[in-house]
């Protein structure tokens, strides 16, 4: 990629690559993150993911017009912003799960891409339904959390908030993976299912627990990001390419890998547009194509050989 | 099936015949689908090759101003084929979504040069020369018809050419490959390379599809090698099911009147309508209308 | 054999659709075709806007209720009944779409398009199939320019008149300009403005420099990096194509890392977004609207009547989209009228008195000046935005007006090539 | 006559572990012979080493005088050495004689890629031929089944089946008897052994039952720790102390290496 054309003496620059690269990042580790976790587990590509993400930015969208009207406390109301998107996206996750994708377990991998495929297309009207085609502003947070000045830099607090998010989900995912019960029942599930059932795990409830969580995780996407852009339609489709190009890269359904995965492109992209504004169109695939290449199942994930 | 719709094609309203026209290109890009498929690959890729084909066809046009419909059409698959026989060599080593990703990969960069290509008029496309039959300029629904005869007439080759493929034993190792690539490797055949065969198949069939509906739709933008392209191409195939070669042909056209009525009927929800179309073939008709004309052949058998 | 079943029980489906519409057919009406988004992205800053300008026009053109000269009742005495229709999907699918309104549905004329790349899409087809066609907002120049046109019309200034104007307005705004920047989207539109504006800049103010280009692929929605190069770069000025959706999400963002403190910038759209931003739109920001479009209007009669009644019915003012969408229609009713000496006119007849019409509507004058008496040119204007508080309402000040011929090619030279030999014969 | 297959000082080595070391062994044309030894003991190492599923780290494999050292498996197959496998490698989805057949197929097909895409599966003579060797391994009443529900000892003929349609010159089963039930084992191995009389195979199987082997081998190769410790008739295989120690020594102590 364009990364080593950074020219050592211009600090500024690096500096700036740096930050943006690490927002993005932060970007596209929450919106990646609840699709690896079903993947990994459930080895559903889901597409409705695009979805989960639209959803919980209309929520939020609606969230920040109450408390907007209602004046709270900013904190207060940024809270309430992301607790509305994600009590969105269980609402949908425990639907799509228990009333869909119970039907096609156990069907073709690609079938039930092709299942989440048409829910998305479904949902896409949904929204149209619900909250009309207009676009709607939720920029309170971001304005309220103000701005840091570092030289000729204008940093937004709200992107630091954003990148410590992220952090913290990685943390929360981590910890929660390696140190609870739920977690180690889902890394055995990751690691072999066929075990964990003879285990006697229940996968069928693994599933819909992990399904619903994959779910607010993407509508917190959403609800995040909500504030940043402007909450309108189509948002969803654009996620889901990106997401799944992170994915892919950091190796699919693992959670490590979508962080790495997000700091690569995220890097690479703001590199490209700090020093090679013409490429940026292509970095994401780029990079997606070159790993996929050179490591078919992505960077944290090995292909196991057969036994015969 | 194809004589009969020839034979229909001048009864039948303009609109009808360019709808069809339309419906059967894409059949064929279908149809490669179809061959990918019924040895457990799909790809969400396959725009590459119908925008190459497209391409192909409006460039020589444009460039060369060559505008024999047959060779164009001819060329646009042969030049996808070429494309394909060259990423397939890297394809073939992937498997199940990491095959459908990594041709979403390659399309997606495509159409990321396509839209920074401004001489091209990036996103906006441009328009396809009016093509020519054996040196005859033809006109109005002339034009249509000739158009939709050579899709049938391509079609119906292709159709043949697929279903002595499928008789044929690297297409009847699809499902061995599917089942056990370990047994077919001490069996004696390189699975890679029969995969590699399928996605050249596919290509070329996918470059077909682009050529004849370039020509059809008398325009070609990048969005042609688009993931959602792609996305409705998976979409039929579900729809027509791998069973038979008919149906990919049978489902393209039943894809495009659904839409068309669905834009017709209620405008804002028509996306909507194809989702709940394509949910409910994957719940209650899991082989696609394929499975469908299998059953009405078994009824059929079963009555005389 | 079942194929055959198959396909014969496919025919007859058709066979059914086609039969439908073809029967409820009166004679005694007008049947048009509006195409426009209603769904996707570019559904609520355009698509809603022009096709909500085209409900409401024919509404009080079939009441007999718009003012002269249009007051005949709808179109020369015919009441006007609208098909409304999806432009969503890709080039086959508008163009089947087209097909179907043309042949199937029967209309006699189809009035829509907002994405370019559907009205060159259409233009063979319309033409091809000899059907009176008024394109409302796309902007490529391409259209007139590739190829004299016999049944296509446009109405609505080329987005040239755009980005010139814009040039245009800055260098009368900041004549010591030294240094722009351009944050334009990955495709057409956004790659056309940019190279019209920079062409005009290198014109109107030579030792300017380009410093910063870049182009965010379309819906980004994230242009964090984007507003950092442009906070490192040395420009007085930021010119932007940018509509709805990445428009406002870059707003919110360069707000809140004050970028709109460091530099100027020219929003060749945002006056489909002033009325929802409000507050949240930089004051002092040049904001355009594709011509003399809403708050940009000269404040006429008919332009009051237009802002009336839409803003009643729909209780937001009328945006540029359905403007356009009303210039459109009531430039095709006056053709209409003019051609329809006796009895219904065909296409051919419609086109012959359409070519180098003009007349007066709610955005101004309109000559038919361009493409052979088939593209239209009216006078266009910018202004910089101001959030009224004592009224709470948004405001446009200092408007500069630039004349038709200002902004806008002479006939028969392609408006690159304009642009590029320095704007020769420009009237301003 | 020289000897059909010849192996010299093969070894083996993952990293650290010596899966197999010096072996070396020579079989004449049309000999059955017998491997045994306890799991790991680098049976199936060796079988996957001359059927090119594992590259040898060291030593020569000669078939009929042609070197064919870490040849990709799919060339072994069509120079005339096929294998069946411990677990039954059979497509599932397909009836019995579909199987076959397509086995069949890729046998008899010539002239690689493009002959695998002009030549039609269903030639007469590759189904005379898979109906032959359905018959020849008795499972005719299965040939309609499909192979997913075939009962555990079909699998397995089924497998050997595809394995000899092709009339291979030199054949390897790995533990053809696994996972079939003490009563079907002689019969099974009956129905093999006789088929793979009948056209005359050099055979190389594995086995884990010692009557078998002494029932049906001509010779037997004792494997233990990666190598070859004895080399003889069964008898003297068998009767071999170290054998006994190390190996069949289930009989002698219930706790053997065997099960270990």
């Amino acid at each position: 990629m364009s990364r080593f054309e950074v020219d050592g003496s211009d600090v500024l620059t690096a500096f700036a690559i740096l930050t943006d690269g690490l927002v993005y990042a932060a970007y596209l580790f929450i919106v990646a993150i609840g699709l690896t976790l079903i993947f990994g587990v459930m080895k559903i590509l889901n597409v409705t993911h695009g979805s989960f993400y639209a959803f919980g930015a209309y929520g939020a969208a609606t969230a920040v017009g109450i408390y907007a009207n209602a004046d709270w406390p900013a904190a207060l109301g940024f809270l309430f912003m992301l607790a509305f998107g994600m009590a969105v996206g269980l609402v949908m996750g425990v639907i799509l799960e228990r009333g869909l994708l119970r039907l096609v377990y156990g069907r073709d991998e690609v079938v039930v891409v092709l299942v989440t495929y048409a829910t998305f297309l479904i949902l896409e009207d949904v929204i149209v339904l619900i909250w009309g085609p207009g676009s709607y502003p939720a920029y309170q947070p971001l304005v309220s959390a103000g701005n840091t000045e570092i030289g000729d830099l204008v940093l937004s607090n709200y992107d630091i908030i954003l990148v410590a998010l992220a952090a913290g989900l990685a943390g929360a995912a981590y910890w929660a993976l390696k140190f609870t019960r739920y977690g180690r029942l889902l890394t055995t599930v990751i690691f072999d299912r066929e075990t964990a059932a003879a285990f006697g795990i229940n996968v069928t409830l693994v599933y819909t627990v992990t399904f619903i969580i994959g779910a607010m995780l993407g509508a917190l996407g959403g609800a995040v990001m909500a504030p940043k852009i402007s909450v309108t339609l189509g948002i969803g489709v654009e996620v889901i390419v990106l997401a799944f190009a992170v994915v892919a890269i950091g190796g699919m359904g693992s959670i490590e890998g979508a962080l790495i995965g997000a700091l690569i492109v995220g890097i690479c992209r703001a590199a490209a547009v700090h020093l090679v504004p013409q490429v940026e169109l292509f970095v994401i695939y780029g990079v997606m194509a070159l790993v996929l290449v050179v490591r078919p199942y992505g960077l944290f994930v090995r292909a196991q050989p057969r036994k015969i | 099936m194809f004589l009969i719709a020839a034979a229909a094609g001048p009864a039948l309203p303009d609109w009808v015949v360019s709808l069809t026209t339309i419906a059967f290109s894409n059949a064929l890009v279908v149809l490669g689908l179809v061959v990918l498929w019924r040895a457990g690959l799909v790809s969400f890729g396959q725009a590459l090759y119908y925008c190459i084909g497209a391409y192909i066809v409006a460039l020589i046009g444009r460039w060369a101003g060559f505008t024999d419909a047959f060779a164009l059409v001819l060329l646009g698959g042969v030049g996808a084929g070429l494309v394909a026989a060259l990423v397939g060599a890297l394809l073939a080593r992937y498997r199940e979504i990491f095959f459908a990703m990594l041709s979403l990969a390659l399309s997606m960069i495509l159409y990321g040069v396509l839209v920074k290509t401004e001489s091209l008029g990036s996103t906006d496309g441009f328009s396809v020369t009016t093509p020519t039959f054996l040196g005859f300029a033809l006109h109005g629904d002339k034009l249509i018809l000739a158009l939709y005869w050579l899709t049938l007439g391509i079609g119906a080759v292709a159709a043949l050419a697929v279903g002595t493929y499928f008789r044929s034993i690297a297409g009847a190792l699809a499902a061995p490959i599917r089942d056990n690539e370990i047994r077919v490797e001490f069996l004696g055949v390189s699975v890679t390379g029969i995969i590699h065969i399928k996605v050249v198949i596919a290509g070329v069939l996918g470059g077909l599809g682009g050529a004849l509906g370039a020509l059809t739709i008398g325009h070609v933008d990048p969005n042609m090698a688009y993931w959602t392209t792609s996305g409705g191409f998976v979409f039929v195939t579900i729809l027509a099911g791998a069973g038979s070669v008919a149906a990919a042909f049978v489902g393209s056209l039943l894809f495009e009147v659904i839409r068309t009525i669905a834009v017709d009927v209620m405008p804002g929800l028509w996306q909507m309508v194809l989702g709940s179309v394509l949910l409910l073939t994957i719940l209650f008709l899991p082989d696609g209308l394929g499975s469908l004309v299998a059953r009405l052949k078994k009824r059929g058998e079963a009555r005389s | 054999m079942c194929h055959a079943r198959w396909t014969t029980s496919a025919l007859v489906a058709f066979a059914a659709v086609a039969a439908i519409p073809a029967a409820a057919q009166q004679p005694a009406t007008v049947k048009l075709g509006i195409v426009s988004f209603l769904t996707g992205p570019a559904a609520s800053p355009f698509g809603i806007p022009g096709r909500n300008g085209a409900e409401i026009v024919l509404e009080a053109l079939n009441a007999g209720k718009a003012p002269a000269p249009f007051d005949k009742v709808g179109f020369g005495g015919a009441k006007v009944e609208a098909k409304y229709v999806d432009e969503a999907g890709s080039a086959a699918n508008v163009v089947t779409e087209f097909r179907n309104l043309v042949q199937r549905d029967q209309v006699d004329a189809v009035v829509g398009y907002i994405s370019s790349g559907n009205c060159l899409a259409v233009t063979p087809v319309a033409e091809e199939l000899k059907a009176l066609t008024v394109f409302y907002d796309c902007g490529t120049p391409r259209i007139f320019e590739e190829k004299a046109r016999s049944y296509v019309f446009r109405v609505s200034p080329h987005a040239t008149m755009d980005s010139v104007g814009a040039a245009r307005y800055l260098v009368a705004k900041k004549k010591s300009i030294t240094s722009f920047s351009g944050i334009n989207q990955n495709y057409a539109w956004g790659q056309d403005s940019w190279r019209d504006f920079v062409g005009a800049m290198k014109v109107l103010a030579p030792n300017a420099v380009a410093e910063k280009v870049l182009f965010p692929k379309l819906f980004a929605g994230e242009f964090g990096a984007e507003i950092s190069t442009l906070l490192t770069s040395k420009s007085q000025a930021l010119h932007t194509s940018f509509w709805d959706g990445d428009l406002e999400s870059f707003i919110f963002q360069e707000q809140a890392r004050g970028l709109d403190k460091r530099m100027t910038i020219i929003m060749t759209t945002a006056e489909t977004a002033m009325w929802r931003l409000r507050d949240k739109m930089p004051d002092g920001t040049i904001i355009g609207a594709r011509g003399a479009n809403g708050p940009l209007a000269r404040d006429t009669p008919i332009n009051k009547w237009f802002h009336q009644i839409y803003t009643d019915r729909y209780n937001i003012p009328p945006t540029y989209p359905a403007y356009q969408m009303a210039q459109s229609l009531l430039g095709l009713k006056l053709a209409y009228e003019k051609a329809a000496a006796g009895g219904k006119p065909n296409a051919d007849a419609i086109a012959a008195a359409f070519k180098g019409i003009e007349f007066t509507g709610p955005a101004g004058h309109v000559k038919m000046a361009l493409g052979d008496g088939h593209q239209g040119i009216t006078e266009t204007a910018y202004g910089t935005y101001k959030f009224n508080k004592q009224t709470k309402q948004p405001e446009i000040v200092d408007i500069i007006r630039f004349p038709a011929e200002c902004v806008n090619p002479p006939p028969g030279i392609d408006a690159d090539k304009w642009i590029a030999e320095g704007m020769k014969g420009a009237k301003c | 006559m020289s000897d059909i297959l010849a192996v010299r000082d093969l070894e083996k080595t993952f990293g650290s572990l010596v899966a197999a070391r010096d072996i070396t062994v020579s079989i004449p044309a049309e000999q059955t012979v017998g491997v045994i030894g306890a799991n790991g003991a680098g049976k199936t190492t060796f079988i996957n080493m001359i059927t090119g599923h594992l590259t040898p780290t060291k030593g020569s494999i000669l078939f009929e005088d042609k070197d064919i050292t870490g040849k990709p498996s799919r060339e072994i197959t069509r120079l005339g050495i096929s294998r069946s496998f411990q677990v039954a490698q059979i497509f599932p989805t397909l009836t019995v004689r579909e199987n076959m057949v397509i086995a069949a197929a890729i046998a008899r097909r010539s002239g690689g890629m493009l002959g695998a895409v002009t030549t039609p599966v269903h030639s007469g003579a590759a189904i005379a031929e898979a109906e032959a060797t359905i018959e020849l391994f008795q499972i005719a009443r299965y040939a309609d089944t499909p192979a997913s529900t075939l009962p555990q000892g079909v699998r397995k003929l089924l497998d050997i089946g595809m394995a000899v349609v092709g009339w291979p010159r030199l054949l390897l089963l790995d533990e053809p008897t696994s996972g079939i039930s003490i009563e079907e084992k002689f019969d099974l191995m009956q129905v093999v052994m006789s088929a793979l009389k009948t056209r005359k195979i050099t055979v190389l199987f594995v086995e884990h039952d010692m009557e078998i082997v002494g029932r049906f081998a001509d010779r037997v190769l004792a494997f233990y720790d990666g190598t070859v410790i004895a080399d003889g008739t069964p008898h003297e295989t068998l009767d071999n102390p170290r054998v006994q120690e190390l190996i069949t020594g289930v009989r002698l102590k219930p706790t053997g290496f065997a099960d270990a």
